[in-house]
């Protein structure tokens, strides 16, 4: 099978597919691996691969017809998986590894999550110190992870170790895809401000990961913690483009507010100016989805990322800011865990959204780290000054 | 709807482009902008023979193209990035708007083929001594000009003569109004807010060109004393004609600026790179690239408003229009003024020098933004069709 | 009028600072923000009779010290910059402030000694629903409570009884509202908004705790249900009393919040000069040390405002008081908020967990950003007072 | 006399001086002489350098009696001389050259300039190429400066060179007096976006100065140079705290826009949002001069020039907003070049003072060098990873 996939083809498929599982009848993982068996989860994708080697502008056709038809979103059932762990499979694995690893994955019956950040390790993820030392057929895994979303519910997970500590910090790293539930691995729950353990701390203590379980060449493991990043800030940016209008809330928030008799020309004007920025957002985003070379994000996914972060921080604030002492109340601080698959994406209360905001302008890169990264490879500016360059990893100051 | 162009547009993108880059390089826009009148003939003439721009979104029936507010703004973007010196948003958007607008199947088929072929230039005669558009919908000021505490200004009134009108008073702030040939221009008849045409050199006309801090876009206030005017459509059609051309006039004005912000990014990021301080090109420190990455992010979020404003104003939906006119204006508006800003400040003194420049995207931007109404008026408009 | 303290004055900040240093750390405001009163009774004592923090600015003849609110800011800023838990702003600043105010005294010969020695803890209920200040002037919620929209709401109503009052309804966001043992509150008497005392164990009186977001700082609800109250001055009296009582409540938050201001820009610094990254303190690239720039012109302008409205409000003049104390209100309410995100961005995935101190703040700034009105309330009510 | 004199002391003599020299029917530069000979022009200096030994703690007591008298300040008749280049030679001239320039610099007879920035050293000063060459007694200089207020009406000017190439750069510049009358030295108007040339461009081609005319040590001049700098900071964002109230034009002006209809809620809370920035600014230079030292400035200079300058920015735009289109008209753009004495300091119309502010964050340090001496001088933060320290100045890419 080829390009020449259609949409009157594709229509059929998806058609096909809600006639053998209808949606309200089948349990969600049964449909979604159904739904990957069809080619009709990353259409761009190999056949077996859970593709059909099509156009990847056709992927919204089916994406839209699906959510019609009331079909289970792959994305709540696999956050990670969907959003950055499966497409960096498909770019990077064996045929082996997509073979075993995709179809669990895709039907959210294997969560997945991702294990690069370290406590030394944030901005700068290139220089994470978490060992891997080859023995024979396998990898022994030594060192400490930390921001691992569903890390405490998932099978699986991607890491990125470090092979080679003698040589400049970006060539001696590898990718390895490890089982959570092996011997050596401990996921601690991390609470955050908002009073959750959204994300977990993994600890490695003589972890055992096979060499078949190696994603990439070795010292390969910065192109495949790229692919990764890049799809994680489309993935986080792109939440954004959602609804009819992206400002709805904050419109109705400051209605609300009017109506108690709280209205005011200055916060209407707030209420106003964000809406515009909300929904300047979408249309960024709907333009780069148009435009982009879908599967393979480009750097547009790092304005939006950038964009939507500093929005929904604003946003957040404004909506505390409107219910004045009251939007201080907050409903819980009990720690809690998360579980899968994710609710419809009702609105937390005003002010538990708030502290979760904090978080947005650093998860998945930094709003200092995508001002580099806009800077230098979209516009091209040079690069900061680097001591870090062109000298072993075990001679960087840490 | 999708944002993004077609082939076709691309290639009208491409060879407006390249027509600005001879019509339009910076030592021009200083040579006309030194001038009175601010634009070259030659030029004008070569874009709507050549080009056919200045009728591009006119029906064919006038001798357009029949393209779309699309193929305009794209237009309009490379003309803001060159900051082409020329009557174009004055007569293509503001005087071609109106007749399109108005119901008068006469004048449109006597008054539109000049502005199109460019032997007539044209503009639009609508603001008070404030130059603030009225409330929406209003369409002018009232009869007695002026609201509130102005209210002892007199508005401009139209009085029925033998053969036809004389219109008497004063209208400000009009976009080329020293020079263009034909002016349409809103007046009070007994019949309400009227739209009428005087030509440039009629009897009675005084213009008055103004001192801009934009030179590269001339603006004049011109007195009528019992100037003979002709009426287009009926007494009372202004108000509607003037929302809807002015809605347009900020999707355009949008699309411009969108370009100039799009070059002031381009030459920040140049200096930035070129220019060495501390023995390093400045763009390599945080300070200057951050704000660069901001720039692009502004840079980005004008195109996506200004592009959508476009694909809305070729649509037709009048409400969908006013939202996304208003949108677009307000954001494009603040956007490509601190872009603009921020390339001074990337720039240092040199960027503060009058022979950079820097200083004529700044003027153009601020300008820009105070025109056909400022982000808070237009964010207040927005408020009130959204209904909060 | 000089901004620069004594060397008596910074002596008292010395021994204040050194005495929170024992009393506050973060492990004991840890422990005490969990508990449900939120402070350490043994502390508060400490302060009462070894500092005598809490008579600071109270007249000798009622056992205070008798210094003013330049002394009482001081003690405020170190709070703040330690997050001190103790019911200190509504005891010190919020009921001592209400007695001192009022025209009754007996009410201050009786109640003032019991809150500078410590022993009683007396805060002040004066808010609607929503927490919001009414208007200037008006002194608390209408007798039929809240405004606009929400007038179906009953205020709170003081009842004419056998001997003294009683009072019934609801009063808002009460800080320390559960652990008070006196309680002045506003309520709508016959001869308008009065102010009463109630005891914190008084029959009907039930008191729930808030589910604050801040958990430095306690808030309750307070529902009266028949509940005997002893009138406080004349009745009508309060709403002067408020008022006055509410801008040195908005002194005292600047002062508070310039301090933890100051503390968040040390944190701020100290981990941009210890945390590495790309093999080098992450306080050398420009994006975290620009920002701490500006944090520091920010803590450095609170500073400024949050003295002089100490100073005016020592000097006793009520006009240029709501001045000083909405404009430091204002300023400061945005800077310590503005500071306290900067400290959680530049420490990056840690400034985000429940471990690091980092939050503590920002809770802490948000809340007191709202508390006693926003910013925009504050520029509103400077506006009218400037006249514009 | 040393630091024993008084107020009471000083008040006499002010009233001795205002009654020898009556400001109204004196010629102010012989009044300001006058002023200078009697020890009142910087209290805290030496006899015969205008001054008499006291706290500096006092001048302010001279400013305000001397202003109330109706006397000529200072500032207006030499603005450079005063804030800038007098404190300079008070603290690195020798004798001789105090006792030769500091009573005309008072009393405004020899106008002053500054000669520090060059087209290739603007944040980066002492990166300057301008080179003074050692012959006999004399040095020889060639190079170009720019930016240099009143340079066309000024008889000298402190000069910043380069006298030595081969070592670092801040190690290798040399501090002198020079004679912009001199031969050799020619002074063009620079054209500002303003339309006035406010500022020159000076050129040096085999200019001759004396040996006795250089200012400090052969390699000290960025020691002489940091000295003029921090005072001019002080300069600029000192000019802030004047006035009653300093936001009264900003009410003034929304009052006006309300009186013709034009009042707007929004506007104004940006007014009063701008009028507390005023006066906070105002507070916190009050409080920098109460506590600070005199003569010497501190890093307080900084805070204030970077927040000023950043207001004054805003505040122009403000006014400029509030007329909507009639505040983008301009007077004039006729080239004209400043004179001195200043006016009484009447506000500029809007548009021309809007376009005027941009200056604002780029002369005496744009706001990002103030950031960065803010973050490492008061801070201590680390400095920029720097490429041109410890190589020869000949040797940094330029």
């Amino acid at each position: 099978m080829s390009r020449t996939v259609t949409a009157a083809g594709l229509t059929t498929l998806v058609d096909d597919l809600l006639r053998s599982h209808p949606p309200a009848a089948t349990d969600p993982h049964e449909f979604l691996g159904a739904r990957f068996d069809a080619g009709l989860a990353w259409v761009w994708a190999g056949p077996g691969d859970g593709g059909l080697g099509a156009d990847p502008a056709l992927q919204p056709l089916i994406e839209q017809r699906l959510a019609a038809a009331g079909a289970p979103a792959p994305f709540r059932y696999n956050p990670i998986g969907i959003g950055m762990t499966g497409p960096t499979l498909l770019t990077h694995g064996t045929p082996e590894q997509r073979g075993a690893y995709l179809r669990p994955l895709f039907a959210g019956t294997e969560i997945w999550s991702q294990l690069f950040s370290e406590p030394g390790a944030g901005s700068d993820v290139a220089g994470l110190a978490t060992r891997a030392r080859r023995d024979g057929d396998e990898w022994i895994v030594d060192g400490q992870k930390v921001w691992t979303s569903y890390a405490h519910i998932a099978r699986r997970g991607l890491l990125i170790a470090r092979t080679d500590p003698d040589v400049p910090k970006h060539a001696g790293l590898t990718a390895f895809v490890v089982d959570l539930t092996a011997p050596g691995v401990e996921v601690r729950p991390l609470r955050q401000l908002t009073g959750e353990a959204e994300f977990n701390e993994v600890f490695f203590t003589a972890a055992r990961i096979p060499d078949t379980q190696r994603l990439g060449p070795v010292g390969a493991g910065w192109r495949v913690a790229t692919t990764t990043l890049m799809n994680e800030r489309v993935s986080l940016g792109g939440g954004l483009s959602g609804g009819v209008d992206p400002g709805a809330a904050l419109l109705a928030a400051y209605q609300e507010a009017a109506d108690r008799g709280d209205g005011n020309p200055v916060r209407r004007d707030q209420a106003i100016r964000l809406w515009i920025e909300a929904n300047v957002n979408a249309l960024t985003a709907a333009r780069a989805a148009a435009g982009g070379n879908r599967g393979r994000p480009g750097p547009e996914g790092s304005v939006l990322k950038l964009a939507g972060a500093e929005h929904s921080r604003r946003a957040a604030a404004y909506l505390v800011d409107l219910m004045g002492p009251a939007g201080t109340l907050i409903p819980d601080y009990r720690m809690t865990r998360p579980g899968l698959p994710l609710g419809g994406g009702g609105p937390r209360d005003t002010a538990a959204a708030f502290l979760r905001s904090r978080a947005n302008t650093i998860e998945g890169g930094t709003s200092e780290i995508l001002r580099n990264i806009l800077g230098e490879r979209v516009l091209g500016l040079p690069g900061d000054i680097r001591v870090d360059k062109d000298v072993s990893w075990r001679d960087i100051p840490r | 709807m999708s944002l993004v162009f077609s082939d076709e547009q691309e290639e009208l993108r491409r060879t407006v482009r390249s027509f600005l880059e001879h019509a339009s390089p910076e030592s021009e826009v200083r040579r006309l902008m030194e001038s009175d009148d601010g634009y070259d003939p030659a030029i004008w003439r070569q874009m709507a023979t050549q080009l056919g721009l200045q009728g591009l979104h006119v029906p064919e029936e006038y001798g357009g193209a029949g393209f779309g507010y699309v193929e305009l703004g794209i237009v309009l973007e490379e003309m803001g990035a060159r900051l082409l010196c020329a009557p174009f948003l004055a007569s293509a958007v503001l005087a071609t708007g109106a007749l399109l607008a108005v119901d008068d199947a006469l004048a449109r088929k006597e008054l539109l083929p000049g502005l199109v072929s460019g032997t007539t230039i044209g503009t639009l005669a609508f603001a008070g001594p404030t130059g603030r558009p009225e409330p929406a919908g209003s369409g002018g000021l009232g009869p007695q000009g002026g609201t509130g505490a102005e209210g002892g200004h007199h508005g401009l009134l139209a009085a029925r003569a033998a053969s036809g009108y004389t219109l008497r008073g004063t209208r400000h702030f009009v976009l080329d109004g020293a020079l263009a040939d034909l002016i349409l221009v809103t007046a009070w008849a007994e019949g309400g807010l009227s739209l009428f045409a005087v030509p440039g050199d009629a009897a009675g006309l005084t213009r008055s060109r103004l001192p801009v801090m934009d030179l590269t876009r001339k603006q004049a206030d011109l007195t009528f004393s019992d100037t003979p005017a002709r009426l287009i459509g009926a007494e009372g059609d202004a108000g509607p004609v003037i929302d809807q051309v002015l809605r347009l006039a900020c999707v355009a004005l949008a699309n411009e600026s969108a370009g100039g912000a799009r070059t002031v990014l381009e030459q920040a990021v140049r200096h930035a790179k070129d220019r060495l301080q501390f023995g390093r090109p400045i763009g390599s420190f945080q300070a200057v690239k951050h704000r660069c990455a901001d720039m692009l992010v502004a840079v980005e979020g004008s195109k996506s408003v200004a592009y959508h404003a476009a694909q809305v104003a070729a649509a037709g939906d009048s409400d969908r229009l006013a939202r996304a006119a208003s949108m677009a204006k307000a954001y494009v508006g603040e956007a490509y003024f601190s872009a603009a800003a921020d390339n001074i400040q990337i720039h240092g003194g040199i960027g503060f020098t009058w022979e950079h420049s820097a200083h004529l995207y700044f003027k153009r931007a601020k300008t820009s933004e105070l025109l056909f109404g400022d982000p808070v008026h237009h964010r207040g408009l927005l408020a009130d069709r959204l209904r909060v």
